[in-house]
C-alpha cells in the first residue's frame, strides 16, 4: 500500500473564479453616500448622517420601493421566519436547547416547540425537562424551521413536522449563507439516491435517502437503523456530492438542487472521487456547471 | 477594575453649565487648581498635589549593565502604580488600561523627548551605567492624573541627585552622600503634560476634575458621541511640543488643538518656573542643614490634625547588660538539673533519630534510605 | 530571566561548582565505559535486563495526611511522591462536559538533579512530563463519574536517578487507587534506554543521559522509550520515544516493555491490598465503638418520638 | 458521625474538646508531637534532611554554587533559603506561584536563620570581591499539618550541620577556578536555633496555649499558620513572632518560654543523635 | 547596677503628628508621622467584592503595602500579613458578611519604627473610616542597644547598632499583647522588661488617639 | 487472593480485577464496571455480593474503605449549609453525601419551586431558610456546570439545624411545627422549612459518644 | 479542538467510512489532501516556507544568530522551535488558549530533531567550544483545519532546505575571544544538509483502524492519535550524489501519543508501520516539489506569490 500525496507549488496555483454571464451590480462601501435622505427609508446596512443615506457595510444595494438596504457580500446568517436551517445543539438549558445556526446570536429551540416521542402536543411535564438530554444532547444536528425572530435578532426554531428534527447519518458542509438561494423547498432527494438539505444558514446536510420503513414512532427501530453502516455506493455518491459542492463554493457559485446536480453529473468523468480534491478538477467542474446554467438561462 | 458610572442627569447638567460658561468648582475654563509640591527627606522624592489629586514620585538609581544597542547610555525606567488608595474602584496589584496608558504617556514625555542626558549616566562603556527608576504612585485620584503625575515625575527627576563615583582601574567606587556631594541629573529641557477636556467640540477646559474628565469622554444615552474628548499636550518651557494625544470622540476642527497648544504654552512656562523655583529654595534649605521631611505636609493647625511634641513616661532606668549573662548562667544550671523530659530520643534507623513521647510510638512512613529495600 | 519577586533570589551569575571539577567533560566512550563493567554488569550491579523494580521497588500509600490519597515510590535513588485530591471545580471552564478532567502536575525538587539546579517555575521538561502523565492516566480513570469537575494529581520528584516518568506514572496510579478514584485498571509504566545493541531496562540517570547523546558512529540505534500499560485490559495508555532507532528495534523493545510493566503489577497489588487490610482493621475498631453509640442514640430517638407523638 | 458533627458545628466541636482539657487528637495542651529526623537520604543534594513532626513532613536539600560577591559587601557569601509549599502538601494550596501565606512563612524561616546568626556569611567567601559560595537551601513541604516553621528550622539546621564544602583554588591572574570535590571541610554552624509554634485559643473565661498545633487547630485559632512562634538559640531568644489570633496574657508568656526551652533541648538531642548515626552509618 | 535600678527617669517617645481625611477619595485615610517616620494609610470598605473572595460569616480584609520605590519583595508580604492579622483582631468583621475591606499603606519616610508607625496609622485610618472595631491597638518599638539599655522608639542610627529590635502591639481593652515581632538576639529577661515598658508606652499612644478623636468629634 | 479471605475481611479486590461474568444472575453494582461480558472492579476494596430483591440477580459491588472520590449523584440525600438566600432561590454548600463527608464542599442551588411540594406558587425563600442553616436535601439531575440542583420538597427534607437571629453561637433552635423553629434560650420563633428529625439531640449524643469518654452529665 | 462538536450519527458515519477504507471525501486511509507549498516567502528570514494543507495553513521562518555552544556539546550548534497559534487560526486560541497545543507541537519537533541522525548540529559549528550558529525556527499557525503536526514538520523541513547560512571566518584572538569576519556578499552563503530531517506523521485511531491526515471532524471522532517522527531520505533531496550514498531505511526519532484513549500493542505496531509508508511518500513528494521550485527560479529572483488566491 502506498499513500497518495500531492504537493503543488504556489506558482502552479489556479484562479478559481468563474466568469458568470450576468454583469456585476453596483457595489457600495461603508461611508459611501447612497442618496439624499428625502423620500427614502433606511434599512439594514445603512445609516443616516447629515441628511444623506450612507452605506455601513460593503455590498450591493437592494431597493424595495422606498426602503433601501445594502446586502453584504458575506456575513453571518440573518434569519427570516419560515427559513429552513440546519443547526447544531450547543447546550441543554431549562426547558429549551441552544442551537448554533451560524447567525449572530445562538438560536433557541423551546421544549414546547418539538415533537416528543409519542407524538401529539401533550403538556410538557417535569419528567420531560429532565429527559431533555435524552431527546437532544450537545452536538446533535437538527433540521428546523424558523418560527419567530426575537427583537435582538436571535431565532426561535421549531421542529413540529416530521421532516424536521434530529438528523441521521451523513455529513455536513458549511458554506457562506449568501451562496444559498431562498427557495420553496430546501429538502431535495437527488436522482442519484442521496438526499440533501440546503439550510438557509449555509449549512448543507448530505445523507443517504431515508427508506420508508421508519414512519412515526417505533424509536428503537430508528435508532438501530441509524447505526447501520451506509452502503459503499451511497458513500461514494455522498463523497462526490460533497466534493462537488466544495468545488462550487470554491468559485463562489450559488447553490441549489440544479447546480449541485449539474456539478455531480459533470464530475462523473473523474471516476476517482478523491481526484475532485485537487484545484484543477474543482475549477473544471465549476466551469462546466456554470456553462450549463448559462445555457438554461438562455433558453 | 470596576468602572464608575455617572447618571445621565449629572452628565447633562455638567454639559449644560459648561456650555453656559461655568464649571462645577467655579473656575474659569483655563484656570487650573492649586498646585503644591513638597519634598521628602531624600533626593528625588516628592508629593505633588493638584487640587485634590495627589501623586507621590520617587527616583531611585542602581548600577547595571547597559543595553547592547546603547552601550554608552544610562537607562530610564518609569513605573506607574495605581493602588486602591487612589480610589476604591481600583484593585490591588492589577494592571488597568489607565495604568498602562499613563505609563506610556510619561515614557513618551520623558524618555522619547530625550530631555535627560543619558550619556552622562554612563560609568564604564558596555559594562556599568546608572539606571534611574521613577516610581509614580497615585495617592488620590481627583482627576487630571496625567498632568499631576507628569509634574511629579519632572520634579523628582530634576530634584534627584545620584551618588558620585570614581574609577580606579577596572573597579568602581560608589561614594555615599556623606563622603562626596551627589551629582544632579542633567535635563536639557523640562517637558510637562497638560490635559484639556473638550466639550462638544469647541469648549476647552484646562485641568479637568474627575467628573469633568469622565463626562467629556462619555457619550449620551443614545450612544451618540458628544464631540467631547481629552487632549493631552506635552510641552517644555521653550514652548516646544513633545507630545500630543487625544482620546475620546473624534474631533473635527483643528484650530481647537491650536487653542489648546497656545494656552498650554503659558501654563507649561508657569509650571516649570514653579518647579525650578521650588527646587532651588529646597536646595538652599538643605544647604542650611534644615530638615526636610514629608511630615511637613501635615498641616498642624488643621481641624482634623493633631500634633503632640512631648510624649514622656516615667520608667525606672534599667540595664540588662549584666543580667543577660546571669540569666544565661541560670539557664545553664536548670538545663543541667532539668527534670527528665517526657520525651526520649531513640536512634532508630541509620541516619535517623526520633522523639517518642513515652505514651507510645507514632505510625508514620519515613522517606526510606537505601538500607531498607526488602519490600 | 525576570526576577521572581515572590521568592528569595540568589545572584544571577552563580554556577554549580561541578563545572570546575576535573571530570566535568567526558567523551562519549569514557561515559560508556563507566556504565558497564567487563562482565556486563551495570554500575549498581544490575544485569542489563534487570529492573530496579525487581529488587528494590519500595512503595507506600497514605504518606500525606492532608491528601485524599497519596503514594511514595522509590526505585533505588529515584524518589517520587504523589498526592491526589477530591474533585474540584474546573477553573474558568464554561461548557458542559460529560467527562471529568484530570489535572496533572509534575514538579522536580530544586535539588533533585545532579547536573543542574532546578528552577522554581515550571520549565519545558516539567510541562512535557505533566502532559505525558495525564496522557498515561486518563484512559485508566472512570472520568464519566465526575462530570464538569477535575481531579488533581500532583507528583513531586525528590530525587531523579532515571526513569522518573515511569516512576511518576506508577506512583500516580497507586495514589489514585489509594484515593479510591474509580479506575478501569491498575496502571503501570516502565522505561528503557537503548545504546547501540545494548538495552538498559529501567535506566539510571547516567544511562539515560548517554542514551540521548548522539553516538559518533552513524546509524547506531540510541534513545529512550517509556511505555505505560493497563495490564489487565492489555492496553497501552502512553508511549514515548526519543532518539533514533529503526522499526525492528522499536517493535522488539515493545515486548520487553510489556513484560516489565506486567512484572510491576503484583508489587502494586500487594501495596494496595495491604492498604485495604489496614484501613479495614482500623474501621473495625471504630465500628465497634460506633455500635453502642447507635444503640444509645436510637434509645434517645424513641423517647423523642414518643414526646413528639404526645404533642 | 463525629466527623459530621465536626463539619456542622466546627466551633462547638472544638470548644467542647478544649473545655475538657484535651485536644481533638488526644494530646494535652503542652504536649508536642513526635519528631522523626533523617539526614543525608538524598544523594543529589550536597546535604539533606527529612523531618516529620507528627504528620507535618518537610524535606530540605542544600546545593552549592559559586558566584562573585555583591559589590556592596565583597567579603560575604550567599545563603539563599526558600520554602516551597507545593500544591500536593495540602488541599488549601493551588498550583502556580507561591501564595501570600507561602511567602510569609518563607520569610519567617529565613528571618529566624539570619537573626540567630548561626551561619557567618564571611565563612562562605572564598576570595573577597571575586568568588564566594552560594548555599541554595531549598525546603520543600510534603505534608502541611501545622507548625510548619518548626519543622523547616529543624530540617534546615540538620542539613546545614551535615554540610561539607569542597576545597576551591582560585588563580588571581588567569581567573580560573579549580574545585576538588574529594577534599571537604564541614561548614561552621554557631548554635542551633529551634522554633516552637503555639496556637492561642480563646475560651470565654481564659486563653489556652496549644503547643505544636496541627493544621486543624491553627485554623480554629484563626489565621493560617501558627499565631505565636518563639524561637530560641542556646538560651537566648532569637525572635518571637505573634500575629493576630487571640491576645496573649503575661502568664501564658511565661509558660510559652518554658515550653520552648524544653523543646529546644529535646530537638537538639534529636539532631545530634541522627547526625551521630549518620556518621556511624557512613563509616 | 544595683543603684541604677531604683533610679527612675523620663523616657521620650517621638513627637507624633497626624491628619485625618488626608485623601478625599477613600472612605477613611490618615497620614501619621512619628518623629521623622511617616506613612499614609487609606481604608476603603466595607464594599462589595467578587464572589470568589467573599466569605459568608465575615468580611474579607485585604491589606496592601506599597514601598516608596523599587520592586515588590517577600518582606512586603510579611509586613502586609502582620498588619492584616492585627487588624483582623481589631475589626468586627462578622458585622459585614460577604463584603471586603481594603487597607492600603504607603510608606513615605523611614527613620526607624516604620512598621509600628504604619500599624498606628492604620488604626487611625480605621477609626476615621468608621468601620466598627472591637478595640483599638497601639504599636510601640523598642531597641536593645549595644550597652544593653532598652530604648523606646529608637532613631535610625541607634537601630543600626542595636543588638535587637522588638515591636509590640497592645489592645486597648485588657492591654494584652496582640502582635509582636523581633529582630536580633536577646535574653528572656530583656524580653520581659521590654514588654513591660512598651506596655507602659502604649498608654501614651492610646491617649493620643483619644485626643484626636475628641478633636474630630468637635468638628462634626 | 485467597490469603485475604483468611483475614476474615472478605475478598479484597483492586481496580481492573475481573470479578465475575456479567449476565442474568450477575449485575454490576457500585464500584464495578462491565466490559465484554465480565464485571471488573474500579476501586480497591472488598467484594460484596448481595441478591437484588426485585430482579433475582446478585449485585456485584466493591466497597472501598474510604469514601470514594465521586460526586453527589441525582437522588442522593445531602447535608448542606445555606450561604445565600434571595427571592428566587437559595444557594448552599454541600457538606456530606449520605453519611460520607466531602473533603471539598460543592455548590448547591435550591430553586424557589423546589423548596416545598405544596402550593409552589406561594413559597417565600426568606420564610424557609436563612444563611448558615444546615439543611437536608435531595440532588436533582445536573443541568448546569458547577451547580447541583437540590430539592427539599419532602417532609424529611429541609432545615435540621438553625440558630436564631441574635442568639449565641451553638445554641440551635428546636422545631415546634413543620414551618417554625424556636430558640430554647431566647424563645425566639422563626419560620423555617423544617425537616422531620430532631437534630440538636442527635448531634449532642453523636458528639458525646464520639468523644469516647463519658461526659453525659455535661448538659 | 474542543470547539468542534459532532453528533453521534455523524461520528458513526465517519467511523464506518474508515472501516471500509473510504472516507467522507473519497480518500483512503493513507491518502493526504492536496497541499500547496512555497518557500522563500519571508524576505527578512534566512529561510522560510509556507504550506497549505486543505484549511491548515502554516508559515515557517528560520532566523540565524551567532551564539556560544553548550559547555557539554562544544562542537554543536543549536536549534530552537517556537510555535505560535495565532488567534485567527481558531477562536479557541484566543488569549492563552493555544498555548498547550503550541507547547506540545514544539516539544514534538524538538524531540524529533534531537538526534544527530535526524539533523546534524555539527554543520552549525563555527569555532569549536566558542562560537556556533543558533537557528530560531518560528512556526506560525495561520489557520488550522486539522493535522497540524504533519503540516508543521513538512513546512519546517522545506524552510530548512531553503535556509542559507552566511560564511564566516573565525579566528582565535589572544585572551580567548573570537574574531568573526562575515563576507559582505549576501550570496556568499551555504545551504544546510536537511535530507535526513524528520517528518511527523499523525495517525488517528478511529474504530480500530488508523488514518493519516485526518480532517478536523475525523480528529474529533478519534480518542487517541499516534504521532511518529521518521527520518527522511537524502536521495529525494540531493539526487546528484544519490549514487554515492545508499538509501537508508528511515528511523523513528520520536513517538508520542495524544488524546484520552489507549491502544492495544498490536494496533500500535501496525500504526507505526503504516506511518513509515506514509512518511516515505510524503518525503518523496516534498523532495520533488522543492527541487522543482529550485529549478524554476535558478538565477532569476523569484517572485513570491504569497497568500492571496
Amino acid at each position: 500500500m502506498t499513500g497518495h500525496v500531492s504537493i503543488r507549488l504556489a506558482s502552479e496555483r489556479v484562479n478559481a473564479c468563474v466568469a458568470s454571464g450576468s454583469e456585476l451590480p453596483r457595489f457600495y462601501t461603508p461611508g459611501e453616500v447612497i442618496s439624499g435622505m428625502q423620500d427614502f427609508m433606511r434599512g439594514h446596512g445603512t445609516y443616516a448622517e447629515d441628511d444623506c443615506l450612507k452605506a455601513s457595510v460593503a455590498g450591493v444595494m437592494q431597493k424595495v420601493n422606498k426602503l433601501i438596504c445594502i446586502r453584504p457580500l458575506k456575513s453571518r446568517y440573518v434569519g427570516e421566519i419560515g427559513d429552513v436551517i440546519v443547526g447544531r445543539v450547543l447546550e441543554v438549558q431549562q426547558r429549551r436547547w441552544k442551537v448554533e445556526s451560524n447567525s449572530r446570536l445562538d438560536s433557541v429551540l423551546q421544549l414546547s416547540a418539538v415533537n416528543l416521542p409519542g407524538g401529539e402536543l401533550r403538556r410538557r411535564s417535569a419528567e420531560d425537562e429532565q429527559m431533555m438530554r435524552k431527546h437532544l444532547q450537545e452536538g446533535d444536528l437538527i433540521s428546523a424551521e424558523v418560527q419567530s425572530v426575537f427583537s435582538d435578532g436571535s431565532l426561535s426554531l421549531h421542529t413540529r413536522s416530521l421532516k424536521y428534527g434530529k438528523l441521521p447519518q451523513g455529513t455536513l458542509i458549511k458554506v457562506f449563507p449568501s451562496l444559498v438561494k431562498r427557495r420553496k423547498n430546501h429538502f431535495h432527494n437527488l436522482p442519484c439516491g442521496i438526499s440533501v438539505i440546503i439550510g438557509n444558514n449555509g449549512y448543507i446536510w448530505i445523507s443517504p435517502q431515508k427508506h420508508d420503513l421508519m414512519v412515526e414512532g417505533n424509536v428503537d427501530e430508528i435508532q438501530n437503523y441509524d447505526m447501520q453502516p451506509v452502503t459503499r455506493s451511497d458513500r461514494e455518491t455522498m463523497a462526490r456530492i460533497k466534493n462537488c459542492i466544495a468545488a462550487l463554493v470554491a468559485s463562489k457559485m450559488m447553490l441549489d438542487d440544479t447546480s449541485i446536480m449539474f456539478a455531480y453529473e459533470e464530475s462523473l468523468k473523474y471516476e476517482l472521487v478523491k481526484d475532485l480534491l485537487d484545484p484543477e478538477a474543482m475549477l473544471d467542474i465549476a466551469f462546466l456547471t456554470q456553462h450549463r446554467i448559462n445555457n438554461i438561462m438562455e433558453e | 477594575m470596576k468602572d464608575v458610572f455617572l447618571s445621565n442627569c449629572e452628565k447633562s447638567f455638567l454639559q449644560r453649565i459648561v456650555s453656559e460658561g461655568h464649571r462645577l468648582d467655579g473656575r474659569n475654563y483655563n484656570e487650573s487648581r492649586r498646585l503644591n509640591i513638597s519634598f521628602g527627606s531624600e533626593y528625588g522624592s516628592c508629593i505633588v498635589s493638584l487640587g485634590e489629586t495627589k501623586v507621590l514620585a520617587q527616583v531611585s538609581c542602581e548600577v547595571t549593565q547597559p543595553k547592547q544597542i546603547r552601550p554608552n547610555e544610562g537607562i530610564l525606567y518609569i513605573n506607574v502604580e495605581i493602588s486602591p488608595m487612589a480610589a476604591p474602584q481600583f484593585e490591588a496589584n492589577r494592571q488597568t488600561d489607565l495604568t498602562v496608558y499613563l505609563n506610556r504617556l510619561l515614557e513618551k514625555c520623558y524618555k522619547d523627548s530625550k530631555c535627560i542626558d543619558l550619556e552622562s549616566l554612563c560609568i564604564v562603556v558596555e559594562e556599568k551605567v546608572w539606571s534611574l527608576r521613577v516610581d509614580v504612585k497615585i495617592l488620590n485620584h481627583g482627576g487630571n492624573l496625567i498632568e499631576c503625575s507628569s509634574i511629579a515625575t519632572l520634579t523628582s527627576l530634576a530634584h534627584f541627585k545620584r551618588p558620585d563615583v570614581t574609577r580606579s582601574g577596572d573597579s568602581v567606587i560608589i561614594h555615599t552622600i556623606a563622603e562626596k556631594d551627589p551629582i544632579p541629573t542633567v535635563l536639557y529641557h523640562y517637558p510637562v503634560c497638560m490635559t484639556f477636556a473638550i466639550f462638544n467640540n469647541d469648549v476647552l477646559l484646562s485641568d479637568p476634575s474627575f467628573i469633568e474628565e469622565s463626562v467629556c469622554t462619555s457619550s449620551t444615552e443614545e450612544g451618540i458621541n458628544t464631540g467631547g474628548g481629552l487632549l493631552v499636550v506635552g510641552m517644555n518651557q521653550y514652548k516646544e511640543l513633545c507630545l500630543l494625544d487625544l482620546n475620546g470622540a473624534a474631533l473635527y476642527d483643528s484650530n481647537i488643538v491650536h487653542k489648546a497648544i497656545v494656552s498650554a504654552a503659558d501654563r507649561s512656562k508657569e509650571i516649570v518656573d514653579l518647579v525650578k523655583k521650588i527646587i532651588i529654595s529646597d536646595d538652599t534649605m538643605r544647604q542650611k542643614r534644615s530638615k526636610i521631611n514629608f511630615a511637613d505636609i501635615i498641616t498642624s493647625e488643621h481641624m482634623l490634625s493633631l500634633t503632640q511634641k512631648e510624649l514622656t513616661i516615667q520608667l525606672k532606668n534599667y540595664n540588662v547588660d549584666d543580667m543577660t549573662s546571669k540569666t544565661e548562667r541560670m539557664q545553664v544550671e536548670d538545663d543541667v538539673k532539668s527534670e527528665p523530659s517526657k520525651y526520649d530520643v531513640v536512634p532508630s534507623l541509620p541516619q535517623t533519630a526520633e522523639i517518642v513521647s513515652k505514651k507510645g510510638g507514632s505510625q508514620w512512613i519515613e522517606i526510606s534510605s537505601d538500607s531498607e529495600e526488602d519490600q | 530571566m525576570p526576577l521572581d519577586y515572590r521568592r528569595f533570589n540568589g545572584p544571577d551569575d552563580s554556577v554549580s561548582y561541578k563545572r570546575f571539577t576535573d571530570n566535568y567533560l567526558k567523551s562519549y566512550d569514557e561515559l560508556y565505559e563507566e556504565l558497564i563493567d567487563k562482565n556486563s554488569r551495570r554500575k549498581d550491579g544490575r544485569k542489563l535486563d534487570e529492573a530496579r523494580s525487581m529488587c528494590m521497588f519500595f512503595a507506600r500509600t497514605d504518606l500525606i495526611s492532608q491528601a485524599k490519597g497519596s503514594a511514595y515510590i522509590e526505585l533505588k535513588k529515584t524518589k517520587v511522591v504523589c498526592s491526589v485530591f477530591d474533585p474540584r471545580e474546573i477553573p474558568h471552564q464554561n461548557e458542559f462536559s460529560q467527562l471529568g478532567q484530570l489535572y496533572c502536575e509534575v514538579k522536580f525538587a530544586p535539588f533533585s538533579c545532579v547536573r543542574q539546579r532546578r528552577p522554581h517555575a515550571p520549565d519545558a521538561e516539567e510541562r512535557a512530563l505533566s502532559v505525558a502523565l495525564r496522557q498515561a492516566l486518563e484512559p485508566a480513570v472512570c472520568r464519566h463519574l465526575f462530570p464538569n469537575y477535575q481531579v488533581d494529581v500532583f507528583v513531586y520528584i525528590l530525587e531523579h536517578d532515571g526513569a522518573c516518568l515511569a516512576a511518576a506514572i506508577n506512583a500516580a496510579g497507586l495514589a489514585l487507587a489509594n484515593a479510591s478514584v474509580p479506575m478501569y485498571d491498575i496502571i503501570t509504566a516502565c522505561s528503557l534506554a537503548i545504546i547501540g545493541e545494548k538495552v538498559f531496562v529501567d535506566p539510571t540517570e547516567a544511562e539515560e543521559h548517554l542514551a540521548i547523546m548522539s553516538p559518533d558512529t552513524e546509524g547506531t540505534n540510541h534513545g529512550i522509550i517509556t511505555m505505560s500499560m493497563m495490564s489487565e485490559l492489555k492496553q497501552v495508555s502512553d508511549f514515548m520515544q526519543i532518539g533514533s532507532m529503526d522499526v525492528q528495534c522499536v517493535t522488539k523493545v515493545m515486548e520487553i516493555l510489556e513484560k516489565e510493566c506486567e512484572t510491576i503489577v503484583p508489587n502494586i497489588q500487594k501495596v494496595l491490598v495491604l492498604n485495604v487490610v489496614q484501613c479495614f482493621n482500623q474501621r473495625k475498631q471504630l465500628e465497634a465503638e460506633a455500635k453502642e453509640r447507635e444503640a444509645a442514640l436510637n434509645a434517645k430517638m424513641e423517647e423523642w418520638k414518643k414526646i413528639l407523638n404526645a404533642g | 458521625m463525629a466527623e459530621i458533627y465536626k463539619l456542622i458545628h466546627p466551633l462547638k466541636y472544638f470548644t467542647d474538646y478544649i473545655s475538657r482539657e484535651v485536644r481533638p487528637d488526644g494530646r494535652k495542651f503542652d504536649e508536642q508531637r513526635n519528631i522523626k529526623l533523617n539526614v543525608n537520604s538524598l544523594k543529589t543534594a550536597e546535604a539533606s534532611a527529612v523531618v516529620k513532626c507528627g504528620n507535618t513532613t518537610v524535606v530540605c536539600g542544600i546545593q552549592l554554587e559559586l558566584a562573585t560577591p555583591k559589590a556592596e559587601e565583597p567579603d560575604l557569601g550567599y545563603l539563599v533559603t526558600n520554602l516551597e509549599l507545593p500544591a500536593l502538601c495540602s488541599p488549601k494550596y493551588r498550583p502556580g506561584p507561591p501564595s501570600d501565606h507561602a511567602q510569609v512563612t518563607n520569610y519567617l524561616v529565613s528571618d529566624i536563620i539570619t537573626n540567630s546568626k548561626c551561619i557567618n556569611l564571611k565563612d562562605l567567601c572564598i576570595v573577597p570581591d571575586k568568588l564566594a559560595w552560594v548555599l541554595y537551601c531549598d525546603i520543600v513541604c510534603l505534608d502541611n499539618d501545622g507548625s510548619l516553621v518548626d519543622a523547616c528550622i529543624i530540617a534546615l539546621m540538620a542539613s546545614l550541620k551535615t554540610l561539607c564544602l569542597p576545597s576551591v583554588t582560585y588563580d588571581n591572574d588567569t581567573e580560573d577556578i579549580k574545585v576538588n570535590a574529594d577534599i571537604r571541610t564541614p561548614l561552621k554552624v554557631h548554635g542551633l536555633p529551634v522554633a516552637t509554634s503555639f496556637a492561642v485559643y480563646k475560651l470565654p473565661d481564659r486563653n489556652i496555649l496549644l503547643t505544636d498545633p496541627s493544621a486543624y487547630e491553627e485554623e480554629m485559632c484563626g489565621g493560617i499558620g501558627a499565631n505565636f512562634i518563639v524561637c530560641s538559640n542556646e538560651g537566648l531568644l532569637c525572635g518571637t513572632q505573634k500575629f493576630g489570633g487571640s491576645n496573649l496574657l503575661s502568664d501564658s508568656q511565661e509558660e510559652s518560654l518554658k515550653i520552648s526551652r524544653d523543646r529546644t533541648n529535646v530537638v537538639k538531642k534529636v539532631i545530634e543523635t541522627s547526625i551521630k548515626n549518620d556518621n556511624e552509618f557512613v563509616s | 547596677m544595683g543603684m541604677e535600678k531604683n533610679v527612675s527617669k523620663d523616657f521620650k517617645l517621638k513627637p507624633m503628628k497626624c491628619e485625618l481625611n488626608f485623601l478625599s477619595k477613600s472612605d477613611g485615610s490618615t497620614i501619621l508621622s512619628q518623629g521623622d517616620t511617616v506613612a499614609v494609610v487609606s481604608v476603603n470598605g466595607p464594599l462589595d467584592i467578587k464572589s470568589t473572595s467573599q466569605s459568608i460569616e465575615k468580611s474579607t480584609l485585604e491589606v496592601l503595602y506599597c514601598t516608596k520605590g523599587g520592586k515588590p519583595s517577600v518582606a512586603d508580604r510579611y509586613k502586609e500579613n502582620v498588619i492584616r492579622q492585627t487588624c483582623e483582631t481589631a475589626i468586627l468583621g462578622s458585622l459585614y458578611p460577604r463584603t471586603g475591606i481594603t487597607v492600603t499603606i504607603q510608606e513615605l519616610e523611614d527613620y526607624g519604627g516604620l512598621l509600628s508607625c504604619c500599624l498606628n496609622c492604620t488604626c487611625l485610618a480605621l477609626l476615621n473610616s468608621g468601620v466598627s472595631m472591637r478595640c483599638v491597638y497601639a504599636a510601640v518599638t523598642c531597641a536593645v542597644d549595644e550597652s544593653g539599655d532598652i530604648v523606646l522608639e529608637p532613631p535610625k542610627h541607634q537601630l543600626q547598632t542595636a543588638r535587637a529590635v522588638m515591636t509590640f502591639v497592645y489592645d486597648s481593652r485588657e492591654k494584652s499583647l496582640v502582635t509582636s515581632f523581633t529582630e536580633g538576639m536577646f535574653s528572656e529577661d530583656t524580653y520581659k522588661e521590654a514588654l513591660a515598658r512598651c506596655h507602659a508606652a502604649s498608654d501614651l499612644i492610646f491617649s493620643f488617639y483619644r485626643d484626636i478623636v475628641s478633636k474630630y468629634a468637635n468638628v462634626i | 487472593m485467597d490469603k485475604e479471605n483468611a483475614k476474615g475481611i472478605g475478598k479484597i479486590c483492586i481496580p481492573g480485577m475481573r470479578l465475575s461474568l456479567s449476565n442474568k444472575e450477575f449485575i454490576s453494582g457500585p464500584g464495578t464496571y462491565e466490559l465484554k461480558g465480565y464485571i471488573y472492579a474500579t476501586l480497591a476494596g472488598i467484594l460484596k455480593m448481595e441478591a437484588d430483591e426485585k430482579t433475582k440477580a446478585t449485585m456485584v459491588s466493591v466497597e472501598s474503605p474510604r469514601t470514594p472520590s465521586v460526586l453527589p449523584k441525582a437522588g442522593d440525600i445531602v447535608t448542606a449549609k445555606v450561604t445565600v438566600v434571595n427571592s428566587r432561590m437559595v444557594q448552599c454548600m454541600i457538606l456530606c453525601v449520605g453519611s460520607s463527608i466531602l473533603a471539598r464542599p460543592y455548590k448547591g442551588i435550591l430553586k424557589k419551586e423546589d423548596i416545598k411540594s405544596t402550593d409552589k406558587d406561594r413559597i417565600d425563600p426568606y420564610k424557609c431558610f436563612r444563611p448558615s442553616d444546615v439543611i437536608l436535601a435531595r440532588v436533582l439531575p445536573m443541568t448546569e456546570i458547577h451547580w447541583y440542583h437540590l430539592s427539599t420538597a419532602e417532609n424529611e427534607l429541609g432545615v435540621v439545624i438553625a440558630v436564631a437571629e441574635g442568639s449565641p453561637q451553638g445554641v440551635s433552635m428546636v422545631p415546634i411545627s413543620w414551618s417554625e423553629m424556636q430558640c430554647p434560650k431566647t424563645l425566639v420563633k422563626e419560620p423555617r422549612k423544617v425537616a422531620r428529625v430532631i437534630p440538636e439531640n442527635i448531634n449532642q449524643t453523636m458528639f458525646q459518644e464520639s468523644k469516647g469518654d463519658t461526659e453525659q452529665n455535661s448538659k | 479542538m474542543a470547539g468542534l462538536l459532532l453528533s453521534p450519527t455523524e461520528k458513526v458515519f465517519i467511523l464506518h467510512g474508515v472501516q471500509d477504507d473510504y472516507r467522507s471525501d473519497g480518500r483512503s486511509n493513507i491518502d493526504y489532501r492536496p497541499m500547496e507549498l512555497e518557500t522563500d516567502v519571508v524576505s527578512h528570514a534566512s529561510g522560510s516556507a509556507r504550506l497549505r494543507l486543505a484549511n491548515t495553513d502554516i508559515l515557517v521562518g528560520v532566523k540565524t544568530e551567532i551564539d556560544v555552544p553548550k559547555p557539554d556539546k562544544p562542537d554543536c550548534g543549536k536549534l530552537e522551535f517556537f510555535v505560535d497559534c495565532s488567534a485567527n487560526a481558531t477562536p479557541e486560541f484566543e488569549g492563552r488558549g493555544g498555548e498547550q497545543l503550541a507547547n506540545s507541537i514544539s516539544n514534538m519537533m524538538q524531540k524529533a530533531y534531537h538526534s544527530s541522525q535526524a539533523f546534524n548540529l555539527k554543520q552549525l559549528c563555527i569555532f569549536e567550544g566558542k562560537q556556533c550558529w543558533k537557528l530560531y525556527i518560528d512556526i506560525l499557525i495561520l489557520e488550522c483545519g486539522g493535522n497540524l503536526c504533519d503540516a508543521v514538520s513538512l513546512a519546517v523541513k522545506a524552510a530548512l532546505f531553503n535556509t542559507r547560512i552566511p560564511f564566516v571566518k573565525a579566528a582565535l584572538m589572544d585572551g580567548g575571544n573570537i574574531d568573526l569576519q562575515l563576507s559582505d556578499d549576501p550570496y556568499d552563503s551555504k545551504l544546510l544538509d536537511v535530507g535526513s530531517a524528520p517528518l511527523l506523521v499523525t495517525l488517528c485511531k478511529i474504530g480500530d483502524k488508523c488514518v493519516v491526515d485526518p480532517s478536523a471532524e475525523e480528529e474529533n471522532c478519534s480518542v487517541i492519535s499516534l504521532i511518529v517522527g521518521l527520518t527522511g531520505d537524502r536521495k529525494y533531496y540531493y539526487p546528484k550524489d544519490a549514487d554515492k550514498q545508499q538509501s537508508v531505511e528511515s528511523k523513528c526519532t520520536t513517538i508520542g501519543m495524544n488524546g484520552p484513549g489507549s491502544v492495544a500493542p498490536k494496533t500500535l505496531k501496525d500504526a507505526i508501520n503504516q506511518g513509515i509508508v506514509a512518511a516515505k511518500s510524503l518525503d518523496e513528494a516534498l523532495g520533488q516539489a522543492l527541487l522543482k521550485e529550485r529549478q524554476q527560479n535558478i538565477g532569476i529572483k523569484k517572485h513570491s506569490y504569497g497568500f492571496l488566491k
